[in-house]
């Protein structure tokens, strides 16, 4: 049991030391301590995971009450079953490598040693977030990696630009965060407690199916949600997010952090079935979101956009599990995701890192032969990303929309709109490969990544092509799913369609069948790629409806407008004062004066008043 | 010594007739010297309807008060010339509309 | 014959506090109000306060009104101050004050209207007053002799500098 | 013991003031000790206190409810007696002002080379008077305290501020004192409605027994509600507050931020709604509003201000808010939130002024156009902001957190519109921390600029004060064991009247 308190304990305790060391900590010690407690962690996982695996059993451990007030009476409890296995592997895994591959790529970095600090207080914040046992504690660890997401994304904090990126991806969340913290407030005063596997109980026993609250309080959760995967409409901050390091980018924005909104759909998933209004909303978003940013990540030039903008798209997959049913296979795509993305990125990493930090995908080129071992791991990432047949992501892509064509009324509506997103995917990501390895060269590369950085990549490369065949222990976890016979021809066409985009890909990038040219030599599509490039404006939007109107708010108000009150009563006064200044001459005659003027005032009235 | 029968209202109208005369010396004169000398008359005005009182209801009380007022006045007055001389010096007037550093 | 004596002291009165008031010169106006308060002195005599009468003669008009002298003499006021305290007195300077105490006179008579009653003219022996004064006025005359005092300290202070100062010239 | 404690921190006062003659570091150390023999003497005297006292419920107004109880005989033609009971909440405060007391000294450390005598001589005062406030029972004395308390502040403000001082010193104190005489007249109506045979009393015991009902008891209420609320402070009454703190040495926006604000919120808890149940709970949801208001408003003036103190100033205004709303919630979720928040906020509110005041020393501006890119020199002082500043932003695991999240989660059962409309104030903290520290700490460095960092001082306070917020996130059950009884005492005495408020909410609210 005590090594299931070291999973999350390590990263921490190496965290603060870093923190306390105030930079002073040598490089080699630095780096040793912060990928080391991560791999010692992920040990610690993995003896678990196999200790699970042998006799299934769910653990539970409690560290300490929290706080105690009346029945609210939420811990410091961990609950493990075969889905916090699955994303502790996933979050010390892929977080191994990545740390690793950051001792490289930070090496040069004068913050290293706050790097690897804030590195680890993320990934102990996201043990925490899979590991709790209750909303609350997953609400901290919510939060937690929020936060680093904001240290981290401003990591270079001398731009105020990449301040501004940091500062969006924690108040756009932490908009999500506040809808998730109005739904927790509606489960605690309903059902009287946050504990995870108690709340569903009572939710079971209290609600009834598609009820106005398990459907408000969903949605608040929702919200959250929506917010830290980056889903429509609070997707923004992540193309911004790309600001941070790309190690970050890979760990937080692909891999981890933004599917902790899968995570919680899938963890309250007995909420979820009880709302089923909520359940179908969530589908339309993955499926809205899918679209929207395979369209902007076709547009995009620079190749860590590209890469933001289809991790929202493959979020949105996700959804679109979740949303149809299919909770397995939405975390299924989760793992997979986390590896061929945390793949591309690293590899788009090893790529900014060999190219003095160029992040134009058109001031690239013909980097197959200068640089192979980050072409093989691009090729194989996108091909898993794209979902080619064999790949991880073709396993997990392909039960998610046969899950889709299986629903019932909506089903097939959604699952072509799942088809058009793996075209799109198809197209975006060898369009990427094409023009980023292919063709000619138009920057050198000036050092090659060393074994630090390839060795994550080809780790990273196995687990892309091989994830697909890797059994998730989830069985007990969500309900069984029906098994619908399904039509051939449909499994043929999910299939071809990424074979198809590929193919577009290659004839519009590479052969130059197609010309982009003449394509978008209509001032329509011209007009429509500017449109895609920025995100289809939904930041103007936003801008102009948020942002905006806050700031003329705060501005109006800055110098206190409560205070005219105070300054009109400070007038009256002095006002009154000035009138009343005339009576106060200095004379004594005067005062003698008005002194006898109230006597014979006194007087009279006394006499009016005698009997 | 034998009664004096005058009404009261008589002598009380005297005094009466006495403080308005001080009172407006005190509001027509400028000069600090003149407005003391009518807080004497006010002053004595005041004694004569306290002695009045006294001697109506056979009373000591009402020479107690003279008395008392005697007092008053002497202080008054002791107080009153001291500022008079220290305003001859400041001022170098008596004239009180001018001394008015009061004046808000 | 003693009330047309109290008359003639009250008339005598008035009219010495009307002149004392209305007078240019300092000096004068005071041996007016000397006069003055000689007739209230026979006032209170005749009233059969005979301690009080003797009281208003050595201290109101005999101590009191020497201190005005002297500053009168110290201020050495001369005729060029009588000039200016006739141009003070113009006529116009006499209507609000004049009205006022006019007003003020008009309430006093009619609060007096109800007033009725006889002054007995009982003779109030000093001894009384004595025991009077000495036994429940106790308090007041230690407040009195308090504010003697405070009159005392205050006057010297106020008086020494200005007479140091001129002692310097 | 009690008074023998406020003596002790009035006396030292003068020590320090007189200490001055001999050296000028000498009145802090008569400061430090003092306060820490303060703190000595009252964990002393809780040594002598039974266990189980401190688990027993306490109904207000029995004597033997208090964990310790002193009454020495005053005026007693008017029925005033120098009362003093201490509770857990009492407890829980002076355990804040000393510490805090210990933390503005620290902060204004050389600070202050003016009459440094005078200068401690008015802390150690204001801090006698804070903590006489938590201990009087009986209401003549509260309000004793209670200008006690003002005037050294004032002084403190007038004589050691920055460039506006008088005009900032001035609007304190009037606001206060106007305030406090709206409170003054309700004490006296409430201690002669009450009178009796055996005369009239200011005894809060028996003051509760007599409270006035209908419209009497609402004006009596409003009377206490302004006072309370100026000091809280509440919108709309809250704009001294800005200036105070902005223009007020380093060491007096600590203790103002820190533990005089903390006065108003124990006064709504201790007086205002105890004596005057009924009115309270008609009140509650203009109250409520006005907690909502008060939430949102002053983060949204948070986020437009250039000044520093200004800034954090606002945010207390804004955190403040949580406090009103959790005290007229009147649950015990949202009461132990507000609780929380007092201590919380205390805490992480003038570990920021102290910041401020650390940034002014070395920098002499707090136009935060003027700083920028200050990680590079002083990397401690970043981390140590930047800890606050998600402090102040609600981030669980600190104290902070807590305390808002179950503010909200006891006002959710009450009214979940309200709720909604506060948690915008957890978005709106958000942008205005994180803008300060981008402002501030983040962006291009100015190279010409030499700065120090934090030294071993400065930084072991800061260090001392994360351990607490950390401490209150994670483990806040000592806190609210201490409170729990002194709550569950209060809760059933309202529990009647409060239990119309949730319709009544219902019915102004969409």
């Amino acid at each position: 049991m005590n090594s299931i308190v070291l999973i999350p304990l390590l990263p921490l305790l190496s965290a603060a030391v870093l923190i306390l060391s105030t930079g002073k900590m040598p490089r080699t010690v630095a780096s040793l301590m912060g990928a080391g407690s991560i791999g010692l962690s992920a040990l610690c996982v993995a003896l678990l995971a196999s200790s699970f695996l042998a006799d299934g059993e769910i653990r539970e451990l409690t560290l300490w009450t929290w706080m105690s007030i009346g029945d609210f009476s939420p811990r410091i409890a961990f609950y493990i079953d075969g889905l916090t296995i699955v994303m502790m592997s996933v979050i010390t895994g892929i977080g191994f490598l990545i740390h690793l591959y950051s001792i490289e790529f930070m090496w040069d970095d004068e913050s290293l040693c706050r790097y690897f600090a804030y590195m680890n207080l993320f990934v102990a914040a996201m043990l925490l977030l899979v590991m709790a046992d209750n909303l609350l504690l997953l609400y901290l660890g919510w939060e937690g990696v929020g936060l680093c997401s904001y240290l981290l994304v401003g990591f270079w904090y001398r731009d105020p630009d990449n301040g501004a990126a940091a500062r969006k991806a924690f108040i756009v969340t932490r908009i999500g965060d506040t809808a998730m913290a109005l739904g927790l407030f509606l489960l605690l005063t309903e059902l009287g407690t946050l504990d995870i596997q108690p709340l569903m109980v009572a939710a079971n026993t209290q609600w009834q199916t598609g009820d106005t609250l398990p459907v408000l309080a969903t949605a608040l959760l929702l919200g959250g949600a929506v917010g830290k995967s980056a889903q429509l409409p609070l997707h923004t901050w992540l193309p911004d997010a790309m600001a941070g390091p790309t190690p970050v980018s890979a760990l937080i924005h692909a891999a981890t952090m933004v599917t902790a909104g899968v995570y919680l759909i899938a963890r309250t998933y007995g909420l979820f079935l009880l709302a089923p209004a909520t359940l179908e909303a969530v589908a339309w978003i993955g499926l809205a979101t899918l679209l929207i940013a395979a369209f902007a990540a076709l547009a995009q030039n620079d190749i860590k956009r590209i890469l933001a903008y289809s991790t929202i798209s493959q979020i949105g997959y996700m959804f679109l599990a979740l949303g149809v049913g299919a909770f397995a296979s939405g975390i299924f795509h989760l793992v997979t995701h986390a590896f061929f993305k945390a793949l591309l990125f690293l590899a788009a990493g090893a790529v900014i890192h060999c190219l003095h930090h160029e992040h134009n995908i058109f001031r690239m080129g013909g980097l197959r032969s200068r640089l192979p071992v980050v072409f093989a791991s691009f090729v194989i990432g996108s091909a898993a990303l794209a979902a080619l047949p064999f790949t991880s992501g073709f396993y997990s892509k392909d039960a998610i929309l046969l899950a889709a064509w299986s629903l019932q009324d909506i089903g097939p509506w959604l699952w072509a709109g799942g088809l058009l997103g793996a075209l799109l995917t198809g197209i975006y990501s060898f369009r990427l490969v094409f023009i980023v390895f292919f063709g000619e060269a138009r920057t050198e590369p000036d050092r090659q990544p060393g074994w630090k950085m390839a060795g994550p990549l080809i780790l990273l490369c196995v687990l892309s092509i091989v994830g697909g065949w890797i059994a998730l222990p989830l069985a007990g976890v969500f309900p069984a799913a029906e098994s619908h016979p399904v039509n051939h021809s449909v499994e043929w066409i999910s299939i071809g369609v990424p074979l198809l985009g590929l193919l577009l890909a290659y004839l519009m990038f590479l052969g130059g069948q197609i010309s982009v040219d003449k394509l978008l030599s209509a001032p329509m599509a011209r007009r429509l790629v500017d449109f895609w490039f920025s995100g289809w404006r939904f930041d103007q939007l936003y801008d102009l409806l948020w942002v905006k109107p806050y700031k003329a708010i705060a501005h109006w108000w800055r110098n206190e407008p409560v205070d005219a009150l105070y300054n009109g009563i400070v007038a009256a006064s002095q006002w009154g004062h000035r009138r009343l200044l005339i009576l106060q001459n200095g004379e004594l005659r005067w005062y003698a004066t008005i002194m006898v003027l109230g006597l014979v005032l006194l007087l009279a009235v006394m006499l009016r008043n005698a009997p | 010594m034998d009664g004096l029968m005058v009404p009261m209202e008589h002598v009380l109208v005297v005094a009466g007739l006495l403080f308005t005369c001080g009172l407006f010396g005190l509001m027509l004169r400028r000069n600090i010297i003149f407005m003391l000398m009518s807080l004497e008359v006010m002053l004595n005005s005041a004694a004569l309807a306290f002695v009045t009182a006294g001697a109506h209801w056979a009373q000591a009380d009402g020479q107690v008060m003279f008395m008392l007022i005697l007092t008053v006045a002497a202080a008054e007055v002791a107080v009153g010339l001291g500022l008079v001389l220290q305003i001859q010096r400041r001022f170098k007037t008596l004239d009180m509309d001018r001394a008015n550093r009061l004046r808000g | 014959m003693i009330v047309v004596l109290f008359y003639i002291a009250a008339v005598i009165a008035l009219a010495a506090t009307v002149a004392a008031l209305t007078r240019t010169n300092a000096t004068h106006a005071l041996i007016y109000l000397i006069v003055s308060l000689l007739a209230v002195a026979v006032m209170f005599f005749l009233m059969g306060a005979p301690f009080a009468a003797a009281l208003e003669v050595v201290i109101y008009a005999g101590a009191i009104m020497v201190l005005f002298v002297f500053v009168i003499m110290m201020l050495n006021l001369g005729a060029a101050g009588e000039a200016r305290e006739r141009q003070w007195l113009a006529g116009r300077s006499w209507f609000v004050p004049g009205s006022m105490a006019a007003l003020l006179l008009l309430e006093m008579l009619l609060v007096l209207g109800d007033a009725h009653g006889v002054t007995s003219g009982t003779a109030v022996s000093p001894k009384v007053v004595g025991m009077t004064l000495f036994g429940p006025y106790l308090l007041a005359v230690e407040i009195a002799s308090m504010l003697l005092l405070s009159g005392l300290v205050g006057a010297y202070h106020l008086g020494r500098r200005f007479i140091v100062r001129r002692g310097d010239h | 013991m009690m008074l023998q404690l406020i003596l002790l921190l009035l006396v030292a006062g003068v020590v320090a003031w007189q200490a001055e003659r001999f050296s000028s570091t000498l009145p802090r150390w008569v400061t430090v000790v003092a306060v820490l023999l303060a703190l000595l003497m009252l964990i002393a005297n809780l040594g002598g206190i039974p266990a189980e006292r401190f688990t027993l419920v306490s109904y207000p107004g029995e004597p033997q409810g208090w964990l310790m109880y002193s009454q020495h005989a005053w005026i007693p033609r008017f029925g005033i007696s120098l009362e003093f009971g201490m509770d857990g909440l009492s407890l829980l405060l002076l355990l804040l002002t000393l510490g805090l007391g210990l933390v503005a000294v620290v902060s204004s450390w050389d600070e202050i080379e003016f009459k440094p005598g005078l200068f401690q001589a008015n802390l150690l005062w204001t801090l006698a008077g804070v903590a006489g406030v938590f201990l009087a029972l009986d209401l003549f004395l509260f309000f004793l305290f209670w200008e006690v308390m003002l005037i050294p502040m004032y002084l403190l403000i007038a004589i050691w501020g920055h460039e506006k001082r008088a005009y900032a010193a001035m609007k304190f104190f009037i606001f206060t004192q106007v305030s406090g005489l709206l409170m003054l007249l309700s004490i006296v109506v409430l201690a002669f409605q009450g009178a009796g045979e055996d005369g009239i009393s200011f005894s809060y015991s028996d003051l509760l027994a007599s409270a006035p009902t209908g419209r009497a008891g609402m004006l009596t209420m409003l009377g206490f509600f302004i006072a309370f609320t100026v000091k809280l402070p509440g919108f709309p009454f809250h704009t001294w507050l800005p200036d105070a703190h902005t223009q007020a040495p380093t060491a007096g926006s600590v203790l103002l931020a820190g533990i005089l604000l903390k006065t108003g919120a124990y006064g709504l808890l201790r007086f205002c709604i105890p004596l005057f149940p009924e009115a309270s709970m008609q009140f509650a949801p203009v109250a409520m509003g006005l907690g909502v208001l008060g939430i949102v408003y002053g983060a949204i003036l948070a986020f437009a201000q250039s000044d520093f103190k200004r800034l954090v100033a606002y945010s207390s205004v804004s955190h403040m808010g949580f406090v009103l709303l959790g005290l007229y919630a009147w649950n015990s979720l949202a009461l132990q939130g507000a609780i929380m928040q007092m201590v919380a906020h205390g805490v992480s509110t003038a570990a920021l002024f102290m910041m401020a005041g650390a940034l002014q020393h070395r920098l002499h501006t707090r136009d935060m156009f003027r700083m920028g890119g200050l990680w590079q020199q002083a990397p401690r002082m970043g981390a140590c902001a930047m800890f606050f500043a998600v402090a102040s932003l609600g981030l669980p695991g600190m104290g902070n957190f807590v305390a808002e999240f179950l503010v909200l989660a006891g006002l959710f059962a009450v009214s979940p519109w309200m709720t909604a409309a506060a948690a915008l104030g957890l978005i709106t903290a958000a942008v205005y921390s994180l803008w300060m520290m981008q402002q501030a700490f983040q962006g291009r460095p100015d190279n010409n600029r030499e700065m120090a960092d934090f030294g071993v001082r400065e930084m072991s306070a800061m260090l001392v004060m994360m351990a607490v917020l950390l401490g209150l996130g994670l483990y806040p059950q000592p806190l609210f064991d201490l409170t729990q009884p002194v709550l569950e005492g209060l809760l059933p005495r309202m529990s009647e009247p409060m239990s119309a408020l949730p319709r009544l909410l219902s019915e102004v609210s969409p």
